[in-house]
């Protein structure tokens, strides 16, 4: 049977017109694919408004059309769009190709007359492979309703909390033993100057009394299996050597515990814990975990006074590593941003002249439950600095280092002026390539910086020294950089400097965006599905992303994309199943020869043996759809539906039509 | 035995003969051949890429492209293709114009296109250019340096310093770090001299300025011999000929100029090198600086052999005039005080 | 120059645009130099060790190459006090390769005689000539010279030292000449004959 | 368009990497050679060498093979099959008399764009310094049977087994 082909090319306003003659595919189609089919070919301005939907169903209803082969964007974006359409008018909506003739042409390619030759020998290509299409039934799952969020800090928290007060189960993952996460180290956050505890805290506390919060800290997430609606996920729930159940968070085995470590996650190195530790006062949830690198008992075999002293017996040396399976039906990634790690700009002396400090670092000692209780002071623990030099854009806008800009440290440098300002009445000096305060009240604020009296030199800084060249610059830092404004290279000597380091994509980010199936950006970090229409939803279904570890942002703008995935997720619960691709690899019994060269081929083990008919079966449930036995069967007997191999060796021919002009430069 | 391929550069022929010699003696302590490319000429210094790009290159090319010829193994001795450049100048000629010719092909093409005049030929990435002390370092290694220590310079006060053409721009990635590279301090540590932390290691010594600008060159030794002194060194040490010049020849001139009476003598690494292998001063040109090493290293006992003074400088009182601070108006007009 | 216009410069305006000098200065610089690039945060004039002596910090020199500014640029003190020692190169952000920049400038400004003091020109020039003589450099031969036509009442100041570098066996009074000094002639013509037409 | 030969590539892509670099390259505005077209496959394993062969013989000048890097295949381990057979085909295309060059497989992510696009266009160089790949063609390079090309301005060399360029 011939089929009726229709083939519709879109303008997308001037994006594809713009280069390809849009109009001239269309006619070309009407005249040149005709043998294969096609009895209608239109070009419109945008395909996939309504109107440009209405026509295609029109087409379909008016004319018969059995297939629909559609020239635009990316399937990516509009394959759906244009199914669903499809579907309205009585059609099966896998009978419709997408030709991408905007980003594989009309975006990458300037020549007019090459572009619109390769746009017709893409929609050949579609139409050619359209024809083998067969009809296919989306498969329906049900959506399991509970969530899992990885990342305790506040968009995590912000995620967690918003789909438990809707009423579903949540599983808040986190890797440390306390939620809180960045924010909890801060004193204070801009522009408001609220302290960073007093806002943070409640809602900590919220999240680990939540009856539909199930927290789960000192723990990872070591696998995941399944797909949207259906996640079967692996946590490790590291021993605590703390029993959960008898402990009251009461402290006294901190406080006999012998071994004192310096405090490298919490405190940025600045101060102390033990080895038995809650990482700070309001840590939820408060029972502490044991250090097993450093307790002495694990160390030496003696110590126990933690065990000793405890009122409820609650130490337990014999506590191991638990894996808990959880099965979720979406999943939230809120894993936060690693501090760059500033002695990679070795000119600005951090780790190897003492009272250079980075921004971590100054958080602590300005935070009044930090380890100098507030005093603003240098690292030899007493003497006020009189004059401090604070550096923006370390290890950002850089193309030795990271190339994007890290959006938070002007304001962040500001705050340490003000901080500064406010508590020693120093001199502070910030050193800026360009003052970046976009967002509500932050230009504000750097205006009071700027009435406190802060000076600001516009320049990178060059280096920071401890070389005096004149005595006025003896004992001190001098922070060498040429100011812009004036022309002319200055050296002003600080008793202090602070480096407003950047925000980095975490160092598993890679591994982990593996592990969730999720891909990251060039700098690493993970990326959305759209840019700016779909931001906290990701290629792979099911699962999101918010906060810093989608690309450096404010408390603010973290929180909005904590509820936002939430609101994502709950649409996904209420509709209560998802619609999956129907792409799976069939086994034709008939044609098997039961040589078993596809078994071991599939790391799903979808395929198995079947030995009373010496035959292989594909267990359709496991597989995924990746074709790769499809390409191995050697006696051709296994199909995969959307990409058989008459689709696309249809494809093929279709691409390389003869009576195309070849296309090049 | 390891074969390299040396390109020694004009100044270790004159002002840094004593570089050479101690290096020559060294090399076979550490079972090191270095073999000189055939009718090497000057790389250029850095005056040559200021008067025009592609004779420049093709001046140092020519270098390169005679070091290909001696690539391959003869009568038995291991082929190579590593040229060893002593002269940090002369390194980054050769490696800039390595990387060069294959960043821009265009130049490479055009450099080629001279070279035929004369018979030659460079394809760019043939050669691994490297300066002596990355070969000591990397390959020979420290822990081979410290066996063959037989006197260590226990007692003596350095502070290492690189110079900048060597840790920059580094197209290779062969340094620890470009700023502070820790590599002469760990081998002059393996000699068992006493390593000062010094900030100004890759600072520049005034370059060419002590021929064209001496006021900013004095400015720049100043800096360096000043806060050498400041953190108590008794001695520079450095991998560089011209850095040797500009330190140690001008560094009276910096004395007067500025009025102060600094006296930091300094010696290159394999001066130390050699030292620290029992050598004897006058096989490693010791004694020919001329802000003498004698008293520093009567210190830890080596006696440095009375070589031919210097004639006596004027004194001061009955010397000529220095000029006034040079300014770009005034630069060519020398007046007297 | 482009064509100044009549209400340019009775407005004061001193420089026609000339969007092409940067581009220019890009294409005679050795290997790729990313000019277009510059931010102009300052690292350059922040790390130069000689920043002080140039009448224009490195950035300013490129803020002007795209403002058009030839005479000024090609004037300008700046590339001449350029002592090569690459600081600013591996510190900028946005890698641009000063250092070769400044080397171009120098080209440039040789072959338009746009310079204030001969000096540095001059020490280049006779440091060239001595290489194409002798195919090697000639340090006597060099200060000497170089010495008697810019410093030439420095020269007695500097005599101990010089005696010192001659009596101590570091200063050669002869030259040394390469064997092929008629192969490096050849290529070196050639080469300037490249660089003529390109 | 100038008198140079413009060689036409297949591109096979994974739907989880390569397809969306070329997307990226896309939303990106880079510009690359023309020359190559697209077939989305769902992973590089669904590749079957036959596909590679189909296109030569149909007209390709040269099938480029993308997909995910080494341990990032979406499919866990499918792109090392695919690895295995780019191989063992061109030992084929060897024994067949067509230079293996004319197949390549490039590792690009979602997030290498740029890659794709400077890949492609490297490719396409490849490929044009080869020259035309005569299989499936007459002597005059054109497609056998075909009527409908006469106004190609491309020239052909006599024999693709012969390496020289076309000016």
């Amino acid at each position: 049977m011939t089929e009726k082909i229709g083939v519709y090319v879109c303008h997308c306003g001037s994006n594809i017109a713009g280069v390809v003659d849009v109009e001239d595919v269309a006619k070309w189609a009407a005249e040149k694919l005709g043998h294969q089919g096609v009895v209608i070919a239109r070009d419109y301005k945008f395909m996939c408004s309504s109107l440009g939907q209405e026509l295609i169903e029109k087409d379909i209803k008016e004319l018969g059309l059995t297939r629909v082969v559609v020239a635009a964007c990316s399937p990516h974006l509009h394959e759906k769009t244009f199914r669903i359409a499809a579907q309205n008018a009585g059609l099966n909506p896998y009978l419709v190709e997408l030709a991408s003739i905007r980003e594989q042409v009309s975006w990458v390619h300037t020549d007019k007359a090459v572009a619109t030759a390769k746009s017709k020998a893409v929609v050949s290509g579609a139409v050619s492979r359209v024809i083998e299409n067969a009809p296919l039934e989306e498969i329906k799952v049900p959506i399991n309703p509970n969530t899992l969020v990885v990342g305790g800090g506040i968009a995590g928290i912000q995620s967690a909390l918003e789909i438990a007060n809707a009423g579903f189960h949540v599983y808040l993952v986190e890797r440390e033993p306390s939620i809180g996460g960045h924010m909890a180290q801060f004193d204070k956050t801009f522009p408001t100057l609220d302290c960073s505890a007093c806002i943070l805290t409640p809602r900590m506390v919220e999240a680990g009394t939540h009856p539909n919060i199930t927290l789960l800290t000192w723990s990872e997430v070591v696998n995941v299996a399944g797909y949207v609606g259906n996640f079967n996920v692996t946590i490790k729930k590291k021993a605590r050597f703390v029993n959960e159940e008898l402990c009251t968070g009461c402290g006294i085995c901190q406080e006999k515990c012998p071994k004192k470590v310096i405090d490298d996650v919490y405190e940025a190195g600045l101060g102390y814990r033990k080895a038995v530790y809650t990482p700070f006062a309001q840590a939820v949830p408060n029972y502490p975990v044991m250090d097993k690198e450093n307790c002495i008992y694990f160390e030496k075999g003696t110590c126990k006074a933690c065990e000793k002293f405890c009122p409820t017996n609650a130490i337990d040396f014999n506590q191991q590593d638990q894996l808990l399976n959880v099965e979720v039906g979406n999943i939230i990634l809120a894993t936060g941003y690693d501090l760059f790690d500033a002695r990679r700009v070795s000119n600005y002396g951090y780790g190897r002249l003492p009272n250079v400090f980075t921004s971590l670092e100054f958080e602590r000692l300005s935070n009044a439950a930090g380890p100098t209780n507030g005093n603003i002071v240098l690292r030899d623990g007493k003497t006020m600095p009189k004059s401090v030099g604070i550096i923006h854009c370390v290890g950002s806008r850089d193309r030795n280092f990271n190339n994007y800009c890290s959006v938070i440290c002007c304001m962040q440098g500001l705050k340490f002026a003000h901080l500064v300002h406010e508590r020693t009445g120093a001199t502070v000096y910030n050193f800026y390539i360009d003052m970046r305060t976009a967002y509500k009240a932050y230009d504000e604020f750097y205006q009071r910086v700027l009435e406190e009296g802060t000076l600001f030199v516009r320049g990178k800084v060059a280096e920071v020294t401890d070389a005096a060249r004149y005595s006025n610059e003896r004992g001190k830092l001098i922070v060498q950089t040429e100011d812009t404004l004036a022309g002319k290279q200055r050296r002003i000597p600080v008793d202090m400097v602070i480096l407003s380091s950047g925000l980095q994509p975490r160092h598993d980010a890679k591994e982990v965006g593996k592990m969730f199936g999720i891909s990251c950006s060039t700098d690493g970090w993970f990326t959305e599905k759209h840019p700016k229409l779909d931001p906290v939803a990701t290629m792979t279904e099911g699962i999101y992303i918010v906060g810093c570890a989608q690309g450096p942002k404010d408390i603010p703008s973290s929180v909005a994309q904590g509820a936002a995935a939430s609101a994502r997720v709950l649409d996904k619960i209420l509709q209560r199943e998802v619609a999956l691709e129907p792409i799976k690899a069939t086994v034709n019994k008939e044609m098997c020869s039961g040589c078993r060269i596809c078994n071991g081929l599939c790391p799903f083990n979808a395929i198995a043996f079947i030995a009373d008919d010496n035959v292989s079966e594909i267990n359709p449930a496991l597989c995924q759809g990746c074709g790769t036995c499809v390409a191995a069967c050697p006696a051709g007997a296994i199909s995969g539906t959307g990409f058989s191999n008459e689709q696309i060796n249809a494809q093929i021919d279709g691409l390389l039509m003869k009576n195309l002009e070849p296309v090049g430069a | 035995m390891n074969k390299y391929l040396l390109y020694p550069g004009c100044s270790m022929e004159s002002s840094a003969k004593a570089y050479m010699e101690s290096m020559n003696t060294i090399l076979e302590s550490l079972d090191l051949h270095f073999e000189e490319i055939e009718d090497w000429n000057c790389c250029g210094a850095t005056e040559y890429l200021g008067i025009n790009l592609i004779p420049a290159y093709s001046l140092i090319a020519r270098n390169l492209a005679l070091a290909t010829k001696q690539m391959h193994p003869v009568n038995g001795t291991g082929g190579t293709r590593t040229v060893v450049a002593p002269c940090s100048a002369c390194y980054l000629n050769l490696a800039k114009a390595d990387h060069y010719m294959n960043e821009r092909p265009s130049l490479g093409e055009k450099v080629n296109e001279a070279l035929a005049a004369g018979g030659l030929h460079y394809e760019a990435g043939t050669l691994d250019v490297r300066h002596l002390i990355d070969i000591l370092v990397y390959d020979v290694g420290l822990e081979k340096i410290r066996e063959a220590v037989v006197h260590p310079l226990t007692g003596l006060k350095v502070v290492p310093y690189m110079g900048c053409m060597l840790p920059r721009p580094d197209y290779q990635h062969r340094w620890s770090d470009h700023e502070h590279p820790t590599e002469l301090d760990d081998l002059l540590r393996a000699l068992g001299a006493d390593v000062i932390d010094y900030p100004l290691t890759t600072e520049c010594c005034g370059g060419h300025m002590t021929q064209i600008g001496p006021e900013t060159a004095f400015e720049l030794i100043r800096r360096l011999v000043a806060d050498a002194d400041e953190r108590g060194a008794q001695m520079m040490v450095t991998v560089c000929p011209m850095c040797q010049m500009n330190v140690d020849a001008y560094q009276n001139e910096m004395n007067n100029y500025f009025g102060t009476d600094y006296h930091i003598p300094i010696l290159f690494f394999t001066q130390l090198m050699g030292l620290a292998f029992g050598k004897e001063p006058g096989e490693l040109g010791i004694g020919v600086e001329l802000v003498s090493s004698r008293n520093v290293l009567a210190g830890i006992g080596v006696e440095v052999p009375v070589t031919q003074e210097p004639a006596a400088p004027r004194k001061k009182d009955e010397g000529l005039p220095m000029p006034r601070r040079w300014t770009k108006h005034e630069g060519r007009k020398e007046t007297v005080k | 120059m482009p064509h100044m216009t009549d209400e340019r410069v009775r407005a004061g305006l001193t420089h026609e645009e000339d969007l092409s000098l940067l581009h220019e200065v890009s294409m005679k610089t050795a290997g790729v130099s990313r000019l277009e690039m510059c931010i102009q945060c300052g690292t350059c004039g922040g790390s130069c060790p000689a920043a002080k002596d140039m009448d224009h910090t490195p950035r300013m020199l490129f803020a002007m190459l795209r403002a058009g500014m030839r005479e000024e640029v090609l004037r300008s003190n700046t590339q001449w006090i350029c002592v090569s020692c690459y600081h600013c190169v591996v510190r900028c952000p946005q890698e641009v390769h000063i250092a070769d920049v400044m080397y171009t400038l120098k080209g440039m400004a040789i072959k338009e005689k746009l310079y204030e003091d001969s000096t540095a020109p001059d020490f280049s020039q006779t440091f060239v000539d001595m290489v194409e003589t002798y195919g090697r450099s000639f340090e006597m031969g060099l200060a000497s010279r170089h010495y008697l036509r810019h410093f030439p009442l420095r020269l007695p100041g500097m005599m101990p030292m010089g005696l010192g570098m001659i009596t101590k066996g570091r200063m050669a009074l002869m030259p040394k000449k390469i064997k092929q000094m008629d192969q490096l002639k050849k290529i070196l013509d050639h080469a300037k004959q490249l660089e003529m037409t390109s | 368009m100038t008198d140079q030969f413009e060689p036409t590539i297949i591109g096979f892509t994974c739907n989880w990497c390569s397809y969306r670099a070329a997307d990226l390259a896309g939303t990106a505005r880079m510009k690359y050679a023309p020359n190559v077209r697209l077939i989305r496959l769902m992973c590089s394993g669904r590749l079957d060498p036959t596909f590679v062969l189909r296109a030569l013989s149909g007209g390709a000048d040269g099938v480029m093979i993308t997909g995910c890097h080494p341990g990032e295949c979406h499919y866990i381990e499918q792109n090392y099959k695919a690895l295995r057979r780019f191989l063992l085909l061109k030992r084929v295309l060897t024994g067949l008399g067509i230079e293996p060059e004319r197949v390549k497989l490039v590792w690009a992510s979602a997030a290498e764009g740029a890659k794709f696009a400077a890949e492609t266009t490297a490719f396409v160089e490849e490929i044009r310094k080869l020259g035309p790949l005569c299989w499936g063609k007459d002597e005059d390079g054109r497609m056998k049977d075909d009527e409908d090309i006469g106004n190609s301005s491309i020239k052909i060399h006599p024999s693709s087994f012969e390496k020289e360029v076309p000016a």
